[in-house]
């Protein structure tokens, strides 16, 4: 019982990383890809701000009062990784737009149909 | 000159003459004499270092050290200065004789091939000089390398061909094999030095040396040792002085000199003896010998004919070094350098031919001695001296290596040598024969010699066979220090 | 000063030197100034080496905060190496570079084009300097993102989804290193290489650690392009603009294995990762299966980019199975062939932007009778290709013979074997370029074409150089790959 | 068990599990929906309620961040892509066996290794007991700013912080090099809008939207304002450079969405605006070097004055604005580049 109460939050987080993760890898549409590794990532932010939380703390910022802190760091880390996601997002949807230039679809498999045609 | 320096100017002098050559490759008259000339020079060099080996003395130098206890060394000892005498030597002759062949022929890039030839060269030298196995290795692949643009020289489809078998069965070989025995012995031993008596005694079971021996000897695809001496025959394609130094001399020779140095100071006679491991080795060189001459009578082309005489005539040497004595041993040196000449003569004879008349198939050949007298009595001495009579150099080292096979009691590798012999007659006596006393053929217009370039050299090599019978005595010398 | 704070100039200057780029009027000063910058870098990262060298690791304090606190840069003899081959491939390939992208890119382009190589230098570089786990991340997300957009300036359509393809798998391996990190730093409350190394010890029995270590492998491998997760590197390579390919495939992966060795060795340590994980099951099979796989396509491509794309994988594949062998010789093997084979490549590369700048094309088929139009730069492909195949008195032949002793040594003797018959397949791909070169005719309707510049032949020679050179002299190489071995083994970081 | 589920934390763990379960069926959701616009919609609501999840995980900063990114900025980036390439996916829904499988493998393996961890909140975890405990207690003597993540992001790991921001200087410059016209075909867009090209953005409707256009001329500035407040209140509440950056960023967005993308280039003319990109991060590394040159090692703060603290402010205070200056000039700069690219 303490084991569920104790880790549910990480396995719902599990959960969502695969639903993100499955996106990626099983869905043809470039932009779906991008939407699912979004969620991928979102879902990892989640496993590190789970884990920097203290029991009957407070948000890390000094206040009158308050004698214990959530754990900062993870939130640093994540800032920094939020950061590192939306750059990969810009830089996949441009991507994205340059190929629908190219090649008039976003979809893998026609992609590669172009690309093995003549 | 000190012997080290003159070690590495033997090594250097035709390495950094190729550069010159190809600088020189519009002026053709330049370009031959300074071939000759470094060719030469060469030579000089390395007869400088004979009194000092003969002497007992194992001039060496230290270069860089590559692995941990393994250094690019070059030392001189009887065997390797030996080799280095009939390659460097040689190397004269064939320069010569390529100038006739190869403006007689009209062949093309006559500068590359210049070129390729002198680091060909260069490649025998080291690996002649090489004091440890991984030198060795280094000069048996750089030789590889630099022959394969000679071997396909004309750039047609057969010689695409003929290089890719070339290449193929060299490097695979090399690689697969031989390296792979290499760096077992450097692990076992802790190191690759030429030691006298070898490394590996006593830090090996039978079983190990009889498997490293097998890597080594057929690691060492030159020595044509069969099945992988396919190679040989289709690198035919090549101008004859190719095949001519190459495949007489350079390349083969330093098959079959890297088995003998391998079983001399590696594994050490004594160890062989003792264990026997080097007994199945005898088998596969006498089924070479006997099947590379039953070949060889099939061939009616000459140069093909020639190339399984050579496959043949290999792995006598072969031979001599697995039966583990010392006849075997002075034996087999003594055949490199004996062959050598022999086989020399009868390539530079084919090549000859082919200059002057177009011909290349033996059953063609018929009365050209009367248009040839020169070449065909040359062809005739040279054959003599392969088959292994007196009063010619063959009669020695063969007389040596049965004298081996009788003291190690191997009573089928006397026979081999014996029924060779015979084959060996029935395969080159009809050339010559035929040559002499068929008439000659109708609209010929009497002597109808190659070029002087041509003939002169292999009058001279032909006259060498004929000389080593008579002073074998400084040869013998050097060969009976092998090992010491 | 420069020398108390080298190692991080080191990635400050081409860092600084990014924005400088874009801000620099009228942009034909560009390059020049990228030149200046990746050389001073090469000159630091020599710096170092030799720092290293004569008075052991040096550790820097950003920001002044000491380490668990702050972030450390904590250079030694392994990543000092490394750092020095990645900044070596930079100035030479920028050297080569203004030709081939005067070519390749689009005029308005190429200052961006400039920044963002020195952005994916710095990146690269970051990663193998620091000395903390999330700022590998960090980096490692700098120089792939650069990357990304490298890729996609490929003159083909294909360039677009290579780079797309490329971007989703290496957001996923990087994702991957990201979980792998976050559950380290669960277990033990610290980012910092040297302290999570020793506090590892503590907790690595359990179940969390174990798993943070298949991720974090599984995401380096992928980084890495280790069989079968190399599946986006040949389309990556093939249509990329020919510099940037260069210089990705002598330094991107290199530096991935790197980060590899750290984590693998130093922060978890070989008894964990051999002993309790048993990393060698899964990486010997894979390292094989890459190099036999990866060889065999390569031999049946018709795109030069292509085949030596493949070749990659393969010699990935023998970088990882000296790794896996988990002995000092196997180390060595698997961190001089990191470096050899970057030169290699690196040059191959050169080459082939060389003939594609002149002959307008990479398939085989259009590179007939090569020998005979750009005979300078068929005979640098060869030399370098003859490397490749591990031909004695080239690095390749230095590297084989480290794996092959590494192999003999641990008794694995059919592996030696089956190294040795690998290499043969690249004599076969090798071979296939020489003889479209040398042995096909010239077209009769090809124009004639000269020679690439000198300043394009210089780097490319150059590299050649050292593939010979550091064949024959392999204290340079060799040597500190042996110490480095030593040291990762040791487990000290 | 006791120790730490009280009325309170179970309380929170509810509305943890209700949030939670909201993400689950919206994960589930942006899989199954084909109309890839709902699916942005989606993705845009996911991150919202990831951010209120960060709130109630006491991760503020994380939520300021993750609801100006995630629902802001990603959702603009992928509606602005949207309207160039195609709105639904394609047809033929298939079940991709061998991902669900791949999936399955990771998540099983996250699950396992999930069975050692501490547990959720518990206050003995090893991450609470080293190195942390430093910020917590020490950061607002060392540093002198109440905010701990400000601390640790701008000081402890400002190197880290460093290197974010050369991301986002990579993401802007690839972007740029991405979708940057080549000379002909630039003039082309440059060239001044006629109605035809204002129109093709369907920026024309906007042109009637009275009540749009005078309450954005109303919020831009009060955007402008708080994105500055963000700005240089970051020390002490949640929020900074970044978030700054982006607010700023937001206010031109939305003129350009208003007014159009070229009265917005008008205003912010993309070639000053890359100077701007370049300006923010040597800023950044000039504050670094700064250090290094009055002694102390790179982003060494303290010695920049004469008393630690005030130099720890200073250089906070240079960096943070490097951080948001490069951010809402990459943001302004990537979001012209996506919505002035016409379809091709």
């Amino acid at each position: 019982m303490s084991q569920i109460l104790g880790l549910y939050n990480y396995w719902i987080v599990i959960l969502l990383m695969m639903a993100g993760f499955y996106n990626v890898i099983a869905r043809g549409n470039l932009i779906k890809k991008l939407i699912g590794l979004n969620i991928f990532q979102t879902s990892v932010f989640l496993l590190y701000i789970s884990m920097g939380k203290v029991e009957g703390g407070t948000a890390p910022i000094v206040a009158e009062g308050m004698a214990t802190y959530s754990n900062p760091l993870p939130h640093v880390l994540i800032l920094t990784a939020i950061v590192v996601g939306i750059a990969t997002t810009s830089v996949g949807l441009s991507l994205v737009i340059r190929i629908r230039e190219a090649y008039d679809t976003i979809e893998e498999d026609e992609i590669q149909q172009l690309d093995e045609g003549p | 000159m000190s012997p080290t320096t003159a070690i590495i100017a033997a090594c250097l002098l035709p390495l950094c003459g190729a550069p010159l050559i190809a600088l020189l490759g519009r002026r053709e008259n330049l370009r031959d004499a300074v071939t000759v000339l470094i060719a030469v020079a060469t030579f000089a060099t390395v007869c400088t270092l004979v009194p000092a080996v003969t002497a007992g003395a194992r001039p060496s130098v230290h270069l860089i050290e590559i692995f941990p206890n393994l250094a690019l060394v070059f030392q001189v000892e009887p065997l390797g200065m030996l080799f280095a005498l009939v390659a460097s030597g040689l190397w004269i002759a064939t320069s010569i004789y390529a100038f006739g062949y190869m403006r007689g022929h009209h062949e093309e890039n006559q500068t590359r091939f210049f070129f390729f030839f002198a680091v060909a060269i260069s490649a025998a030298l080291g690996a002649a000089f090489s004091g440890n196995m991984l030198t060795l290795f280094f000069c048996y692949e750089v030789l590889t390398l630099s022959t394969y643009p000679l071997v396909t020289h004309h750039r047609s489809e057969e010689a695409k061909a003929a290089g890719r078998i070339y290449m193929g069965i060299l490097l695979s070989t090399s690689i697969g094999f031989l390296l792979l025995a290499m760096i077992a012995t450097y692990h076992i031993a802790g190191t690759l030095a030429f030691v006298p008596g070898g490394i590996l005694t006593g830090r090996a079971s039978e079983w190990i040396i009889g498997v490293l021996l097998l890597l080594y000897a057929f690691g060492t695809g030159k020595a044509a040792l069969m099945p992988f001496h396919r190679w040989l025959p289709s690198a035919m394609v090549a101008p004859t002085p190719v095949s001519a130094l190459l495949h007489a001399v350079a390349v083969v020779k330093t098959g079959v000199f890297t088995i003998v140095k391998i079983v001399v100071y590696i594994f050490g006679i004594d160890l062989l003896a003792e264990t026997g491991a080097g007994t199945y080795l005898t088998y596969v060189a006498c089924i070479t010998i006997l099947g590379g001459s039953l070949i060889a009578m099939t061939k009616d082309n000459l140069k093909a004919r020639l190339a399984y005489s050579t496959i043949s005539q290999l792995s006598y040497i072969v031979l001599g070094a697995a039966l583990a004595n010392n006849w075997g041993i002075i034996g087999a040196s003594m055949h490199i350098a004996m062959h050598a000449f022999g086989k020399i003569t009868l390539f530079f004879c084919a090549g000859a031919i082919m200059v002057a008349l177009h011909k290349t198939e033996i059953s063609d050949m018929k009365g050209i001695g009367r248009q040839m007298p020169f070449t065909m009595g040359a062809f005739l001495i040279a054959s003599l001296s392969i088959i292994g009579l007196p009063p010619l150099g063959g009669a020695w080292s063969k007389w040596y290596l049965v004298l081996a096979g009788l003291e190690a009691e191997h009573y089928i590798a006397v026979g081999t040598l014996l029924l060779s012999s015979l084959l060996n007659i029935a395969y080159l006596m009809p050339v010559a024969v035929n040559a002499f006393f068929y008439p000659a053929p109708e609209g010929s217009h009497g002597r109808q010699e190659a070029p002087l370039a041509c003939v002169l050299p292999l009058l001279f090599t032909a006259l060498g066979s004929l000389i080593l019978f008579f002073y074998p005595g400084p040869l013998l010398d050097l060969c009976r220090q092998i090992g010491r | 000063m420069i020398a108390a704070h080298l190692p991080i100039l080191q990635i400050i200057l081409p860092l600084l030197a990014a924005p400088i780029c874009v801000l620099i009027r009228p942009q034909k000063f560009v390059w020049p100034f990228v030149l200046i910058v990746s050389w001073a870098t090469l000159g630091l990262a020599a710096m170092m080496l030799n720092q290293v060298l004569l008075s052991g690791p040096i550790s820097y304090a950003l920001g002044g905060w000491e380490a668990p606190w702050g972030i450390e840069y904590r250079v030694d003899l392994l990543n000092a190496f490394v750092i020095l081959l990645v900044a070596l491939i930079g100035a030479v390939v920028l050297t080569y570079a203004p030709e081939s992208v005067k070519r390749e890119i689009d005029g308005d382009r190429q200052p961006y084009f400039y920044a963002a190589f020195l952005l994916c230098l710095t990146g690269l570089l970051g990663i193998c300097i620091t000395g903390d786990a999330f700022n590998v991340f960090v980096f490692l997300e700098i120089s792939s993102l650069s990357t990304y957009g490298l890729i996609s300036l490929g003159r083909d359509r294909r360039a677009l989804t290579a780079a797309y393809n490329y971007l989703i798998l290496g957001t996923i391996g990087a994702t991957f290193i990201l979980i792998g990190i976050g559950l380290m730093y669960m277990m033990t409350g610290t980012l910092n290489m040297a302290d999570l190394a020793s506090r590892l010890q503590g907790v690595n029995h359990t179940r969390t650690i174990q798993v943070a270590f298949a991720f974090l492998s599984v995401g380096l491998t992928l980084k890495l392009a280790l069989f079968p997760l190399h599946i986006w590197l040949p389309n990556a390579y093939t249509y990329a603009p020919s510099v940037v390919t260069a210089f990705i495939a002598a330094t991107a992966t290199k530096v991935s294995v790197y980060v590899f060795l750290r984590f693998v060795f130093t922060i978890f340590g070989a008894d964990f990762a051999f002993g309790t994980m048993h990393i060698d099951y899964l990486l010997l099979p894979l390292a094989l299966a890459g190099i036999f796989v990866a060889s065999a396509v390569a031999i049946y491509q018709s795109n030069l980019k292509r085949l030596l794309a493949y070749s990659s994988v393969a010699q990935i594949g023998y970088i990882m199975l000296g790794i896996s062998f988990g002995t000092i010789t196997g180390l060595t093997a698997g961190i001089v062939h990191l470096f050899n084979h970057a030169l290699m490549k690196g040059a191959l590369f050169l080459a082939v932007g060389s003939i594609f700048l002149r002959i307008n094309s990479v398939q085989l088929d259009d590179l007939s009778g090569l020998g005979k139009r750009l005979p300078v730069t068929s005979f640098a492909f060869v030399l370098a290709g003859l490397g490749l195949i591990g031909v004695p008195l080239t690095v390749g032949f230095i590297s084989k013979w480290y794996l092959l002793l590494a192999a003999i040594e641990a008794g694995w003797w059919p592996v030696a074997v089956l190294v040795l018959i690998s290499s043969l397949m690249a004599l076969v791909y090798i071979w296939r370029f020489v003889e479209t070169a040398y042995f096909r005719p010239v077209p009769d309707d090809a124009p004639p074409v000269s020679e690439a510049p000198l300043l394009m032949q210089i780097p490319m020679w150059l590299l050649i150089a050292l593939a010979i050179g550091l064949g024959v002299q392999t204290s340079l190489t060799a040597g500190i790959a042996q110490r480095a071995a030593l040291w990762l083994l040791a487990g000290a970081p | 068990m006791s120790n730490f589920i009280s009325d309170i934390s179970l309380q929170i763990n509810l509305v943890d599990i209700v949030l939670l379960t909201i993400l689950i069926v919206v994960a589930v959701a942006v899989i199954r929906v084909r109309d890839l616009f709902e699916a942005v919609v989606l993705l845009g609501i996911f991150s919202l309620l990831s951010a209120c999840i960060f709130t109630t995980l006491d991760a503020v900063d994380v939520a300021f961040t993750e609801a100006a990114v995630g629902a802001g900025i990603s959702t603009v980036l992928f509606l602005a892509t949207l309207t160039l390439t195609a709105r639904e996916e394609k047809a033929q829904y298939s079940h991709s066996w061998s991902g669900f499988i791949v999936c399955t493998l990771t998540g099983g393996a996250l699950i396992y290794g999930t069975l050692d961890m501490p547990h959720f909140g518990d206050p003995d975890a090893p991450i609470h007991q080293h190195v942390a405990p430093r910020y917590i207690v020490e950061s607002p003597e060392e540093i002198g700013v109440p905010n701990m993540v400000t601390s640790v992001l701008a000081s402890y790991r400002g190197y880290d912080t460093l290197g974010e921001t050369t991301v986002i200087f990579t993401a802007g410059l690839t972007v740029l090099l991405l979708l940057r016209r080549d000379r002909r075909s630039h003039n082309r867009i440059a060239s001044p809008p006629t109605a035809e090209t204002t129109d093709r953005r369907g920026s024309h409707v906007m042109h009637h939207a009275m009540v749009l256009r005078v309450m954005s001329k109303l919020f831009i500035p009060l955007i402008l304002l708080f994105a500055l407040y963000v700005q240089f209140h970051g020390d002490f509440g949640p929020g900074g450079g970044f978030q700054a950056g982006v607010i700023f960023a937001a206010a031109f967005v939305l003129y350009a969405l208003i007014y159009g993308v070229e009265a917005a280039q008008r205003v912010a003319p993309p070639a000053r605006v890359q100077v701007f990109v370049a300006l923010g991060l040597l800023l950044y590394i000039g504050t670094g070097l700064a250090s290094l040159f009055a002694g102390g090692n790179f982003l060494e703060y303290k010695v920049l004055a004469h008393e630690a603290s005030h130099g720890e402010h200073i250089g906070i205070l240079f960096i943070e604005l490097g951080v948001g200056i490069t951010v809402a000039a990459v943001i302004i700069n990537t979001f012209f580049y996506f919505a002035g690219r016409g379809r091709a």
